[in-house]
């Protein structure tokens, strides 16, 4: 058996230590570290997405035990196509990250980095259920130090409200999980699959229970209605290449969704019938529409662009919530675009707010290269709001068209275009103020606001940004180009993913077929 | 014993709950604590109740035991709790000091933050 | 040298005892790794103990075990029968200040545990240069007689002990 | 007869742990809360053992013995605590 | 011989009960908190003691093994509980009892919560 | 595909691709960046005029490169005759605006900018007339609105620039995302978004259930880019943009993109009364008040605006009205407008770029200082008048033609009346264009002094000019054209004449009536502009400013309102509605009945059951008091541990009663910096309300729990029970799955411990290099405190307390595989063991004695954790398969040892290293916060026996 599987779990496990405890005092060593790691992960991760593209699902038994009584590995397409984003988006964060100096102000970024990557991954990769729990962890108490990294009060405070909701996601995610196998027994996502469709009618009440529990909470990481509200703060106030990094996280709660609504709780499962079918799409709906409103109504750019990953989720899961397989191919290839375009836009708005006094949306002087940030911000908002020519709008067009199949249409249509257009509008408010109004301001006229208390010049005039500060931005963006260019290959990819997880004998089979000797 | 256990369940999680929903980080903290105890008997208990009947095989006779396997489970749940818990405490030493206020809940939006005006590396 | 390995002999001995007694188990292997344990741990935490006290008389140990055990027995009895039956106005609870003589902080430490756990008296506190134990009395009619037998009962065994 | 000493050991240090319930729920000073919490450790730690004599068994012991040093390093934190405000300076 | 075993363990069971109990007693009917100090040292020696006690005698007298585990509690318990109260009496005198109210140390320093330790390099000490 | 058609794919891809030469060239002047940029669209032209015979001979060409199969979007190009017609006019207009533009640009305009968007504009626009899937129309189509949204925002210092951008991204964006819609629903009744699936599927569409909302929707998108009524307000506003632009896209480009979808689906959509009347009514509605509007503005591109809007009305009216006839009219128009409006606004670019002014009341008479100018744009503006012998008129008469034989609902008059109106209208605001700015007497108060332009400026609306006369004199000119544009738009053969002489017909009555009549009007201008003036009319942009503040203002308030910040109320949020939510689950689903007794409860156990339950509800009521809450704290933590042992759970006691006491230490050390008590804040309400919520979910977690504990299940743990010995190696069947079987989910466990380790950790030299080092450095925490900080008998207690502790952690730590224990606890214990050793002699002397490093030992606990995995695959096994064998040493008896142990021994270390780093961090911040070293291990030692080393480092 390939231990390829495990590597993405296991590298930046051993490296994060080592950057942590043996580079501690050397920023430059801890850097290319932490690249050569991040590239290896990279590399890995693609492997593994290409060895995934031929259908089958690989189960790596942790320790050698049969499914269901150890833990296993399990990797498809999916799991594949959540590796490689993640990999990706590290790559890019982390450049920027070291290109802006964010990593040196604070202690402990690459370890912490290295760690959120191990966390991420160990999630996407888990076949267990409990399993699942512990890497989501993992990768929330790293998301923890990653989100305060630099201190500050109002990131503080906003963590210690990170921290509390999630903890109490935490919570929810254990009773759902005693919950869980008081009624089966087991905790392995293929076994439960199996048991759960073996499940006697008259006994659904405990695992309806926990299915409803356990989509409550991965809907809290997804940022759902009515479980959203930790996002904006959080987004907001973690430093921008965390924030970007985080675009993943909200994903590993979709993933999660995707993951254990269709393999183990499916929409054909007659004894789940109306636990989650029934509430995930009008809390996607509502979700797109707090997102929605939210970017209408930001007056700073960084709760908009939060709100903006708030109806982005909603977009996606309102496709997930549909459970076909077309809705949930649509609902990847969004979602990888979805990741990228955050990460972009949050980047880029390191790059802008670095050069201006807070992140109000108001005119200012306009800063060094107000051009090429008024351009990226541009191409950045194109890409969430989902116009052309980036993956966003083809994202949206294979999400309405594989809702026309299925009885939310209408209500799918509505809210997503409603969606668009205000976000539309949000965005070019924000970047018209932000950009173009700035310009509009003579260099010599005092503050327009006097009395708004803050200076309107910075003390030094900042440097401009560095090619390597930007590229990573720049990088994003093309990527949202070349996932529109290549959008046929890669939503084969998806496509074939989401088949394969409507067909879960396959991904029960490869987990509980070696393990029969117990 | 089963509604013994079900009902301090209970309770430790109506006590939770009641405490996270205060306006200040430290009974907040204390709530999620009650919390975590009310998930951890919760948890461990999926297993059934048993007495004397601890998980350690014994060379001799076919004893019974208790299921091990929601103990392994809670004993991962604390530990994880354990260092979250630490965290949060961490967090809300460091957001008063900051702040002179320990609301847990925030009073001004300010101004982002995030970004240093440290400029480039 | 010898003290770099054995901070401790003596310690090392006990602890070579509390491992057997931990195992509860005597062979060979156990006693073999008691003995390694008995020399590392001290090894370990042997900087946070720099100075090395001095039993002078083992014996007087033994006797002075035995008479702090006969003590706690019969205190027992007291302080049970005070808070039992005794009406609460009666208790006549007292402050004794009982100056030491004693130097040695270990030898100071057993005495004013040896106070405590004989029920009745409990040392509150040392005075700030450890020269006097202000010991609590639950009920003493004649609180001087209490701080000599203190002294005479147990400080001057300690004395002989710790020299 | 040995089983009705544990019923009746049982039954004094249980009463003993309402007994110490009382004192730490009216205090009143934080002195007494400790020193009910002490307390308390001590009978939970006899109760362990009476509970291993009951079953035979010494597999509690160690949780005896934990409970019992334990107990001492918050007794000792919670003063230092109250006396000193930071616990380890 | 059974039976002196029983009867053996038993008083030692009954004892720790009572004195066990008599500690906890003493913590609801004393009226001060000084005095309430006292009570927990019976459940600490008499009472744990006796139980220990039993333990030792009923599983080397009725199993047939030696346990030396109540021993080494017994240790814990004994290095411990004095500290114990030795803090909280503390705790408590800080609290509430005005420094006038205590008898005087007699001696050069007052109590220790009152006063601080001489100098490490105080010429007063001139042992070194 | 036949040959030709190849070439459609490089013809759209030609302006994007120009894109970049703009910001290539700029720095090689202004010149050379204009005539370089005109190279992709002359390139284009000129292979669109090699296609162009083929086209005329009634041949499609077709070119189609996939691009996204699953979603039926494919790259595919058709040119027939419509798309070539717009072709041409997007191209060639294209081309003269790239010359016009090089002269109207001032020098401060970047000029690289201008011409990026505008041939993106360009792109697009063409992109929209050629695509052959309706998907990629869609592309093209946003595409317009967003590249139209940077050139009318060119100016961005003025607002007036802006808000025109915004105001035309939305109004079009909307009607762009429902035409979004529309389009979906439409490609899905025929089952394909090709387009030429589509438009011979036209029966299958108008039969179609989803007929009319795609037809709706499609509208929209048609009309709020054609500026159709009520959409139609955007477009003036739109007018901020430079005036080259303005000559583009509004006259000859983008508007024209709606009323070249309508020709587009025409096949498809039109042909019912839906059609018939939405199409025409708006395009009437739309051609009369766009026309009433124009002629009272003063501002010359104001009423060349309007002017347009009232002829996109036109057109579009000629199609609703279905018929061949009209098509061709419309057709013919599209042609004919082109010429004279884009003249039309380069005049007035023209204009304005000389006087400075484009107010028509400040100007007049200029026909004295620009007779070039004047003569083309009284040409152009006659055409627009529909004067015979220009273009104009030629179309106009078509138009009104086809509007006399046209009834609605059986009303003959209404639809010719409202035409003749329009016509009438429209000559009056042409003759006014003429009469006002270039006729009359010469002034001498124009901001600038006037002049004609250079040729290069005049050259572009003179060609257009030529255009117009050539056309309205030999109409046969266009004729080819128009006829296979019309049959494109018709999917007919059309047989047919343009002429200038039709004989005496309704059309030319009506004619004569609007020139006359517009004269008329014209000369009553000055009463009938202060009417107009005076009258209350609704203004366009102030009331869709107010809707968009509104909105705003609406959603900031609903955003504000719902995150707020305070998360108490998330918490009550999630609380309610994860116990709603639950409780809908599990009451959808049934029970079977219990299976399991209840276990009898000893008086003892329940003595415990009170205490635990009392100390919860005490906790709660005196949460007030944190210290005392603590001190319940403990209580629980004692009482479940309790709970675990008599469970028949020793290691959970073990674990549970270790950690609790390090988490009351870490508590403690925080609530010393924290306030010790916690104000009573909340309102009974509030209280009362959270109790509710309280009481519901315990009450919740309560009955899962019973359901559970009273029925039997069938778990997968016999098989550890059964393996554990066997298969891992140990009796303590907890331990052997915590190391063993699930020894993954404790590799990540300590993980989280490590990472809290390092995050406190971070967190600690982030707090005190910030503004909270100041707050500690200035806060007197020592108040009211006991003199003694490390007293004697601690001191000594702890000496002999620590080693027993070590070993106490040594023994749980060697046992934990067969007997309750292991490298968590061990790990704890030796903590708390070394907690006391800190306690007692203080952070400072105890840290210099430290001969491990914290950091060090989570690294390492993780690495051996780590590589003990990793040993496996050496192996060829899995990571973290265990080995274990049995070592048999000369003397003593022999024992086992396996892999498992070194798990637990990077366990052990992990938890030591993170339990220590923590409290170290917390110990550091009480530092700073004044506490100072301590330099001996006690207060004061009686034995003088004093260390008198000064403590390294710190
Ligand atoms: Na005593
Ligand atoms: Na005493």
């Amino acid at each position: 058996m390939s231990h390829w599987i495990i590597a993405p779990v296991v590298l930046p496990a051993i490296l994060a230590p080592i950057i942590a405890f043996v580079m501690r005092y050397d920023i430059s060593l801890a850097r290319t570290a932490s690249f050569a790691g991040t590239i290896a992960l990279a590399a890995i991760c693609f492997g593994l997405t290409v060895a995934a593209a031929g259908g089958e699902t690989v189960s790596y038994e942790l320790g050698n035990w049969p499914a269901p009584f150890g833990i296993v590995l399990v990797l498809d397409r999916l799991s594949a196509v959540m590796l490689l984003l993640t990999s990706v988006l590290a790559l890019v964060v982390l450049v920027h990250a070291v290109a802006t100096g964010w990593d040196a102000r604070g202690r402990h970024f690459h370890a912490l980095f290295q760690f959120q990557l191990m966390g991420i991954f160990g999630a996407f990769l888990t076949g267990d259920a409990f399993n699942l729990f512990v890497f989501f962890e993992v990768l929330l108490i790293a998301s923890y130090g990653m989100m305060i990294h630099g201190g500050g009060k109002v990131r503080l405070q906003a963590g210690l409200q990170y921290v509390v909701m999630n903890l109490a996601g935490s919570t929810l995610f254990l009773f759902a999980l005693g919950t869980l196998y008081a009624a089966t027994g087991t905790l392995n996502i293929a076994d439960l699959a199996q048991r759960v469709q073996g499940l006697p009618v008259e006994d659904a009440a405990l695992v309806r229970a926990a299915a409803m529990m356990l989509m409550i909470v991965f809907a809290i990481k997804a940022a759902l209605f009515p479980v959203q509200f930790w996002l904006p703060a959080t987004y907001s106030n973690a430093p921008a290449p965390v924030a970007a990094l985080f675009a993943i996280m909200t994903k590993v709660g979709a993933y999660a969704i995707i993951r254990v609504h269709t393999v183990v709780f499916g929409p054909d499962v007659p004894v789940l019938s109306g636990v989650v079918g029934d509430w995930l799409m009008p809390v996607a709906l509502v979700t797109v529409a707090i997102g929605a409103v939210g970017v209408l109504g930001a007056s700073r750019l960084m709760p908009l662009l939060s709100f903006s990953v708030i109806g982005s989720m909603g977009t996606m899961m309102v496709a997930v919530a549909a459970f076909t397989p077309a809705t949930t191919a649509a609902a990847l290839y969004y979602m990888v675009h979805s990741t990228l375009s955050a990460a972009a836009l949050f980047l880029l708005a390191d790059l802008v707010l670095a050069r201006r006094n807070g992140d109000r949306l108001r005119a200012q002087l306009p800063t060094v290269q107000n051009g090429l940030f008024a351009a990226l911000f541009f191409a950045g908002a194109i890409g969430m709001a989902g116009m052309p020519p980036l993956s966003g709008f083809l994202g949206k067009l294979l999400i309405l068209d594989a809702m026309q199949a299925t009885p939310q249409m209408t209500a799918a249509f509505v809210a997503i275009l409603l969606g668009s257009l205000l976000t539309i509008v949000g965005f070019a408010r924000a970047g018209s103020v932000l950009f173009w109004k700035s310009t509009g301001l003579a260099p010599a006229e005092p503050a327009p606001n006097p009395d708004d208390g803050e200076p309107q010049e910075l003390a030094d005039a900042p440097a401009p940004a560095g090619v390597m500060s930007v590229a990573p931005t720049v990088a994003a963006l093309a990527l949202l180009g070349g996932l529109a260019i290549f959008a046929g290959p890669v939503s084969a990819y998806l496509g074939a993913a989401a088949d394969q997880l409507y067909d879960s004998s396959g991904y029960i089979s490869a987990v509980m077929g070696q393990g029969t000797e117990g | 014993m089963e509604l013994l256990v079900a009902s301090a369940v209970g309770v430790l999680t109506a006590s939770g709950v009641y405490l996270i929903l205060r306006l200040r980080a430290f009974p907040v903290i204390l709530g999620l604590a009650l919390l975590s105890y009310a998930v951890n008997v919760f948890l461990f208990s999926t297993g059934r109740l048993a007495i004397n009947a601890p998980p350690v095989l014994q060379a001799y006779g076919d004893a019974s035991y208790s299921d091990p396997l929601p103990q392994a489970l809670v004993l991962t749940a604390i530990v994880i709790s354990f260092g979250m818990t630490a965290v949060l405490v961490m967090f809300a030493l460091g957001a008063y000091l900051e702040a002179e206020d320990d609301s847990i809940n925030m009073t001004e939006t300010d101004e982002t933050e995030t970004t240093g005006k440290e400029g480039e590396a | 040298m010898m003290k770099r390995v054995f901070p401790h002999p003596l310690l090392s001995l006990a602890l070579l005892l509390v491992w057997l007694g931990l195992v509860n188990k005597v062979t060979p292997g156990n006693v073999v790794l008691g003995a390694i344990l008995g020399i590392a741990v001290p090894f370990v935490t042997g900087p946070y103990w720099p100075g090395r006290p001095m039993i002078g008389r083992p014996l007087r140990v033994v006797e002075y075990i035995f008479v702090v055990l006969w003590d706690i027995v019969v205190a027992n009895f007291q302080v049970a029968a005070i808070i039992l039956f005794k009406p609460e106005k009666n208790i006549r609870s007292a402050w004794v200040t009982v100056p030491i003589e004693l130097t040695s902080p270990e030898a100071i430490t057993v005495l004013a545990g040896t106070i405590t756990m004989t029920p009745g008296t409990v040392s509150t506190m040392l005075s700030a240069d450890s020269s006097a134990i202000l010991v609590h009395c639950l009920h003493a009619d004649d609180p001087e007689a209490v701080r000599d037998q203190i002294k005479r009962r147990y400080e001057w065994r300690l004395k002989e002990i710790f020299q | 007869m040995i089983t009705y000493a544990l019923y009746f050991a049982f039954g004094c240090f249980g009463l003993g742990l309402l007994f110490n319930l009382w004192r730490i729920a009216t205090g009143p000073e934080n002195a007494d809360r400790i020193l009910a919490l002490d307390t308390m450790v001590i009978n939970i730690i006899a109760l362990l053992i009476l509970y291993g004599i009951w079953q035979g068994t010494t597999v509690y012991y160690e949780a005896s013995m934990l409970v019992a040093m334990v107990g001492f390093v918050s007794t000792v934190a919670y003063c230092r605590f109250v006396l000193r405000g930071d616990i380890i300076e | 011989m059974e039976l002196a075993t029983d009867i053996l363990i038993s008083f030692f069971l009954v004892l720790a009960g009572i004195f066990g109990l008599v500690g906890s007693f003493g913590l609801v009917k004393l009226k001060d908190t000084m005095q309430r100090l006292h009570a927990p040292t019976k459940a600490t020696t008499l009472g744990v003691g006796g139980v220990l006690i039993a333990s030792m005698l009923y599983f080397l007298l009725v199993k047939g093994s030696l346990s030396f585990h109540e021993l080494l509690i017994t240790l814990f318990l004994f290095l411990t509980a004095p500290i114990s109260a030795h803090f909280i009496a503390k705790t408590f005198v800080q609290a509430r009892i005005k420094e006038s109210d205590l008898p005087p140390t007699g001696r050069e320093y007052g109590w220790s919560i009152h006063d601080d330790p001489p100098l490490v390099d105080d010429d007063r000490k001139p042992d070194e | 595909m036949t040959n030709g058609g190849s070439l459609l794919p490089i013809i759209a891809l030609l302006p994007f691709l120009g894109a970049l030469v703009p910001g290539l060239m700029i720095r090689a002047g202004r010149n050379a960046c204009a005539t370089f940029t005109a190279v992709p669209t002359i390139a284009a032209l000129a292979m669109l005029g090699v296609l162009t015979p083929d086209v005329m001979a009634g041949e499609v060409l077709k070119a189609e490169i996939e691009w996204l199969p699953q979603l039926g979007l494919s790259a595919s190009f058709f040119l027939d005759g419509l798309g070539l017609l717009f072709a041409f006019m997007i191209l060639g207009v294209g081309l003269l605006i790239t010359l016009y533009a090089r002269f109207y640009l001032s020098g401060d305009d970047p000029m690289g900018q201008f011409y990026t968007y505008l041939l993106l504009f360009q792109g697009a626009m063409l992109g929209i007339v050629i695509s052959d899937n309706i998907l990629l129309l869609l592309i093209f189509w946003e595409l317009t609105s967003l590249s139209s949204f940077l050139l009318i925002g060119y100016w961005k210092h003025l607002p007036e620039g802006r808000q025109g951008a915004r105001m035309a991204l939305a109004v079009t964006g909307s009607g762009g995302l429902a035409m979004i819609a529309g389009m979906l629903i439409l490609g899905n009744i025929v089952g394909s978004y090709n387009l030429t699936d589509i438009l011979a599927a036209g029966d299958v569409i108008r039969a179609s259930d989803w007929y009319l909302p795609a037809l709706i929707l499609i509208l929209l998108g048609a009309f709020t880019k054609s500026a159709q009524f009520p959409f139609h307000f955007w477009l003036p506003h739109a007018m901020a943009a430079p005036t080259p632009v303005s000559a583009y896209l509004h006259s000859a480009t983008m508007v024209k993109a709606g009323v070249f979808l309508m020709a587009r689906m025409w096949p498809a959509l039109a042909g019912t009364d839906a059609w018939f009347y939405i199409v025409s009514i708006t395009g009437l509605i739309t051609m009369v008040l766009g026309a009433l509007i124009a002629l009272f503005k003063d501002d010359l591109k104001a009423l060349l605006a309007f002017s347009t809007v009232s002829h996109l009305g036109l057109l579009t009216m000629l199609l609703g009205f279905g018929t061949e006839k009209a098509a061709i009219a419309a057709v013919f128009h599209i042609i004919n407008h082109l010429t004279f409006k884009a003249a039309l606004f380069m005049t007035a670019g023209i204009v304005d770029h000389e006087t400075h002014t484009r107010d028509i009341k400040r100007l007049g008479g200029l026909a004295k200082f620009m007779p070039i100018t004047a003569l083309i744009g009284t040409v152009a503006a006659l055409s627009m008048a529909g004067i015979p012998l220009f273009n104009g008129f030629l179309s106009k008469e078509l138009m009104l033609e086809e509007a006399a034989h046209t009834a609605w609902y059986q009303n003959d008059w209404i639809v010719p009346a409202l035409a003749t109106l329009g016509a009438l209208l429209s000559v009056a605001y042409s003759l006014r264009f003429i009469f006002h700015v270039f006729a009359g007497p010469a002034r001498d108060d124009y901001p600038a002094h006037p002049h004609d332009p250079p040729f290069g400026m005049y050259a572009a609306p003179a060609l257009l000019c030529v255009l117009v006369v050539a056309i309205g004199v030999l109409p046969g000119l266009a004729y080819p054209m128009v006829k296979v544009a019309a049959q494109a738009v018709t999917g007919q053969e059309l047989n047919f004449y343009l002429k200038i002489w039709h004989g005496v017909t309704p059309a030319l009555i009506m004619s004569i009536i609007a020139v006359v009549g517009g004269a008329l009007l014209l000369g009553l201008h000055r009463p009938l502009a202060r009417a107009w003036n005076a009258a209350p009319r609704p203004e366009a942009k102030a009331i869709f400013d107010a809707l968009i503040s509104a909105l705003v203002r609406l959603s900031r308030g609903v955003t504000d309102g719902l995150h707020n910040g305070a998360i108490s109320r998330y918490l009550a949020i999630f609380v309610v509605s994860t116990v709603g939510l639950v409780y809908v689950a599990f009451s959808g689903g049934t029970l079977s009945p219990p299976t399991r007794e209840m276990l009898p409860v000893p008086p003892v156990v329940a003595v415990g059951y009170v205490l635990l339950i009392a100390s919860a509800l005490l906790v709660v009521l005196n949460h007030h008091n944190r210290f005392r809450a603590l001190v319940l704290i403990g209580v629980i933590g004692l009482m479940i541990s309790a709970g675990f042992v008599y469970l028949s759970a020793p290691d959970l006691a073990l674990t549970q009663i270790s950690v609790e006491t390090v988490t009351i230490m870490l508590l403690l050390l925080a609530l010393h910096f924290l306030p010790k008590t916690t104000p009573r804040e909340s309102s009974v309400g509030l209280r009362l309300r959270d109790g509710v919520i309280a009481v519901a979910a315990g009450a919740g977690v309560a009955a899962l729990a019973m359901v559970f504990l009273l029925r039997d299940f069938d778990p997968i743990s016999d098989y550890h029970l059964a393996n554990s010995y066997e298969g891992g190696g140990g009796t303590n069947v907890v331990n052997v799955i915590l190391v063993d079987f699930r020894g993954y989910d404790t590799f990540g466990e300590i993980i989280v411990l490590g990472i809290a380790g390092l995050t406190i950790f971070a967190l600690m030299e982030a707090l005190l290099s910030g503004p909270a080092a100041r707050r500690l450095r200035n806060t007197d925490y020592s108040r009211d405190r006991s003199r003694d900080r490390h007293p004697l008998m601690m001191v000594v207690a702890t000496r002999a307390m620590l080693p027993i502790a070590v070993m106490v952690g040594v023994y749980i730590f060697l046992r934990g595989h067969n007997q309750p224990g292991g490298g968590f606890v061990a790990g704890l214990v030796i903590s708390i063991a070394l907690l006391m050793q800190y306690m007692a002699s203080g952070f400072g002397w105890t840290q210099t004695r430290q001969r491990l490093e914290y950091h060090t030992m989570i690294g390492w606990g993780v690495l051996i954790a780590a590589l003990t995995g990793v040993g496996a695959w050496l192996g060829g096994a899995p990571f973290l398969t265990s080995i274990y064998g049995y070592i048999k040493l000369p003397l003593i008896e022999k024992f086992g040892l396996g892999s498992a142990f070194a798990f637990d021994l990077g366990v052990f270390l992990t938890v030591l290293g993170a339990v220590m780093l923590m409290l170290y961090s917390l110990s550091r911040i009480a530092r700073y916060a004044g506490e100072t070293v301590n330099v001996e291990p006690m207060d004061y030692d009686p034995s003088g026996k004093r260390e008198l080393k000064k403590p390294e480092g710190e």
